[in-house]
């Protein structure tokens, strides 16, 4: 293929170590009297104390959703043809049935 | 025997069952109902097999005192067969999903027993 | 005891089938395609005497077949392999095994066959088997709905794939796909059977608009056999290509039902990743995407075929953008595989799949989350992994058919990216949830099914052009060159 | 259950029913019919004792672990009968000619000798066991789960 004869497993073992290294460079400049569990590690926030890890942590939902508000006229409507009815699944399956049926009617007398 | 009958009868059967098995998919939102759709379906398309079966003037193929005659091919018999086995076994496994259903949500309705969408 | 027998039993009994596969697959790349007759002593004896058409059951595999029979093979694999630590918290592992072998021998019937009627069969029993795996857990309700989804649209589609072969059975008195190939006309009939068969195969597929079954599906079946349903659809997309480039070929109007299937698989590609990024279940998210990722192999393929008719267009991008979509099919299942299970282990070890209840899993489950990691940038078209060179080679090739389509493409490409941010910045990042204290990693043979799609998905990134060269362009070829089905079953009739 | 009447009339017809179907499966290289027709003439004889006895009282002697074995040794026949041809090709008819079931008829209109057809019609045999087997327990299982639901309601 063409578009594939500039590959070279090599290329992408090499890049892989270059960042291995880099990794490695920046964690051996961190804090070498780093130690687990004591108040190193806990957050830090102007002396006050820190919400609970439930309050901190961004859940699902609130991600994006500017992109979902902006977006509201294509997706209402879309979820809403989502409605879970097995119904409707097959309603669908008739109608592009005969939509393809129809399409390659006409096609065939031009 | 057959011959006062047009030969196109059996197909207009098997559209007309067809029909009415995909209006009652659409249309009817028990899911005992449902079944008894997909069931009408598979029956409109076994007479469709049974039908192309069928030739002029053939033999069935059984040789224990056969009549002289050209014997059919009995290809669409067979099919007609496997597609019957398979259609019972679709058949038990609707019903019972439907009663593990009607257990969980107390309902046979598509639209009330549904959890997911969206 | 009895137990671990069994368990022996079915890995031993797919390592083996896995081992088989690659023989023939190997004999077939060597010598060209295989065609074997059930109950008859020589491959000549399929055609009766003073009668001209094969009636017996004949499997015919060329390199497409095979090649869809690796992936199932693999996958089928790494999936039994996760399944025994789920089974060791579930009853009945019996039937459990027995469907999902029940499954793979389905998909294996579907890809090998090389008679319609056949197919139909398998179709049929891969269909049942899902949907039982499905329903497996019954004391979930909406594993039984999923279930009930499945088989109902599954057996709605295959009675119609039945239909359209009646139709042709009909006309020609054939069931043999290289029999009926050789004498096909493409009448009003012909017309609607196509139209019959490729609704069917895509619905079973999960294309847009018929992709809604999908979700539900997908993201209630047990652990490790989501992939393994997903494959399943793959097959059904094998039968789609089957019935389109080997039973149709040239003889129906490519350039219309290419543009048809181009539409199907940009609408796939766009409404799945778009409401992908919607979702918050974690298995529905990622169903979403595999509909999302459907769509390309369709566009890829779609090019294919619309140029089928054109040898210029097509020697100088169609064959490559089909190349590119088949290629797709191996990375997509590999790494979608991957995710599937991944993400079975958070609910294995959560008992949610709701993405706004995780968090910080990243602390407790160290390899699911790398194996999560890198089926991710794999399904978003990051180099160096797997999914950038299918994605390239179908963007390259597609954008000389016709530009938009291959911008739509790459946009798909970061709303994927974008929806799998989402998911792992929910589920694995974040604070250390208190709930979650005690959750641990997922038990080993987990790990090593997710170890084998991961290993797998490194060398396809390593060392695509060897991959491409070797497997992928003899399936392009086999689908494109017609004439090579057909006369090995005809011979010189 | 049903009435005094039903029972009689059932208990005397399902010696015809159970009967009949095992006719067609050992027919079935002969006549019209076969493995899963008998299989299901069979099936349709424990229906008419689940309608006229009620599923509980079949239950009692007919049970699905016991149904379940004769499935699967069903299959295992079919299956074993398909690989022993595989020294030629795989469901070869490696009987044929041989004294058991291998006698070869003349071509055309016979009077139906029993002693032909191979391997076929063990498989029929095969093939009727895991059809009934396997429909009367879908036909029990399923009587069985809904009177339970009755109950629990």
């Amino acid at each position: 293929m063409a578009s594939l004869a500039f590959w070279n497993p090599i290329a992408c073992i090499i890049a892989f170590v270059v960042l291995v290294a880099i990794i490695y460079l920046f964690r051996s400049r961190g804090q070498k009297k780093y130690k687990k569990g004591t108040a190193q590690t806990q957050i830090f926030l102007s002396g006050e104390k820190p919400p609970d890890a439930e309050q901190r942590h961004i859940r699902a939902h609130n991600i994006y959703w500017g992109f979902f508000q902006a977006l509201k006229r294509y997706y209402d409507p879309t979820i809403k043809a989502h409605t879970g009815i097995i119904n409707d699944y097959i309603i669908w399956f008739i109608a592009l049935a005969a939509a393809i049926a129809v399409i390659l009617f006409i096609v065939g007398l031009i | 025997m057959t011959q006062g009958i047009p030969f196109n009868i059996p197909f207009l059967a098997v559209a007309v069952m067809i029909g009415i098995a995909f209006y009652i998919i659409i249309s009817q939102r028990n899911l005992i109902k449902l079944v008894m759709g997909l069931s009408i379906l598979a029956s409109g398309v076994n007479l469709f097999l049974i039908t192309l079966g069928y030739r002029k003037g053939g033999v069935a193929p059984i040789y224990t005192h056969t009549p002289a005659g050209i014997m059919v091919l009995p290809i669409p018999q067979a099919l007609t067969l496997t597609s019957i086995v398979i259609a019972v076994a679709c058949l038990a496994l609707m019903l019972s999903m439907i009663i593990h259903i009607y257990r969980h949500t107390g309902s046979t309705d598509s639209e009330k027993s549904r959890i997911m969408k969206g | 005891m009895s137990e671990k027998a069994r368990d022996i039993f079915v890995i031993a009994t797919l390592v083996f089938v896995e081992f088989l596969v690659i023989i023939l697959a190997r004999d077939i790349y060597l010598n060209g395609l295989h065609i074997y007759t059930l109950g008859a002593s020589s491959p000549n004896l399929t055609i009766p005497e003073n009668y001209i058409v094969p009636v017996r059951i004949i499997l015919e595999v060329d390199s497409m077949s095979i090649f869809m029979a690796i992936i199932t093979a693999t996958v089928s694999l790494a999936a039994a392999i996760y399944s025994l630590s789920f089974m060791k918290e579930e009853t009945g592992g019996d039937r459990f095994y027995t469907l999902l072998l029940l499954l793979a021998a389905g998909m294996f019937g579907m890809e090998l066959t090389g008679d319609l009627f056949n197919l139909f069969v398998f179709l049929e029993i891969a269909s049942i088997a899902g949907a039982a795996l499905t329903a497996f857990r019954t004391r979930f309700a909406d594993a039984v709905e999923g279930g009930l989804k499945y088989i109902v649209i599954s057996s709605a589609a295959a009675l119609m794939v039945l239909f359209a072969i009646g139709i042709l059975y009909a006309q020609y008195n054939l069931l043999n796909i290289g029999a009926l190939a050789q004498v096909i006309q493409y009448t009003m009939l012909d017309k609607i059977a196509l139209a019959l068969l490729a609704t069917a195969f895509t619905m079973k597929l999960a294309g847009v608009p018929m992709h809604m079954w999908a979700p539900d599906t997908y993201s209630v079946a047990p652990a490790g056999t989501t992939p393994m349903i997903y494959i399943a659809s793959q097959a059904c997309l094998y039968g789609l290509f089957r019935t389109c480039f080997t039973l149709y070929g040239v003889t129906l109007n490519t350039a219309t039902i290419g543009w048809i299937v181009i539409i199907i698989g940009v609408l796939s590609m766009f409404v799945g990743v778009t409401m992908a990024v919607h979702q918050s279940d974690v298995k529905r998210l990622m169903a979403y995407h595999a509909i999302s990722q459907s769509g390309y192999m369709l566009l890829g393929v779609g090019v294919g075929l619309a140029v089928l008719g054109n040898p210029e267009a097509l020697a100088s991008y169609g064959r490559e953008a089909m190349s590119g979509g088949i290629f797709h099919i191996i990375n997509n299942a590999l790494y979608k595989g991957l995710l599937f299970l991944t993400a079975e282990a958070l609910f294995f070890r959560l008992g949610t799949r709701d993405l706004n209840k995780m968090g910080g899993m990243c602390r407790n489950m160290k390899y699911t989350s790398i194996f999560f990691i890198i089926g991710a940038l794999a399904i978003s078209g990051i180099p160096p992994f797997n999914g950038f060179t299918s994605k390239l080679m179908i963007y390259e090739s597609v954008y000389r058919f016709n530009p938009i389509l291959s911008v739509i493409a790459m946009l798909v490409s970061i709303i994927t990216l974008a929806s799998f941010t989402k998911a792992f910045q929910a589920a694995f990042t974040g604070p250390a949830l208190p709930q979650y204290k005690d959750v641990k990693e997922v038990p080993k043979p987990m790990l090593i099914g997710m170890g084998i799609l991961t290993i797998i998905i490194i060398f396809f990134s390593l060392f695509p052009g060897l991959i491409v060269s070797s497997i992928v362009n003899p399936a392009t070829d086999a689908l494109i060159n017609q004439a090579t089905y057909i006369n090995a079953v005809m011979g010189g009739l | 259950m049903m009435s005094k009447i039903v029972r009689t009339m059932a208990s005397l017809l399902i010696l015809f029913a159970l009967i009949y179907g095992l006719y067609i499966i050992m027919h079935g290289h002969l006549t019209p019919g076969g493995g899963f027709q008998g299989g299901a003439v069979f099936a349709s004889g424990v229906a008419l004792l689940i309608v006229a006895f009620g599923s509980d009282n079949v239950h009692k002697s007919l049970k699905e672990h016991h149904l379940s074995i004769l499935e699967s040794s069903g299959a295992l026949i079919f299956i074993g009968l398909a690989f022993g041809g595989i020294a030629t090709v795989f469901f070869y008819n490696f009987l044929v000619g041989s004294s058991l079931f291998g006698h070869i008829p003349p071509p055309g209109s016979n009077p139906g000798d029993i002693w032909t057809a191979g391997v076929i019609p063990f498989m029929n045999i095969a093939v009727g066991l895991k059809v009934l087997a396997g429909l009367s327990a879908i036909l029990l299982v399923m009587a069985l789960a809904t009177t339970l639901m009755e109950v629990e309601e």
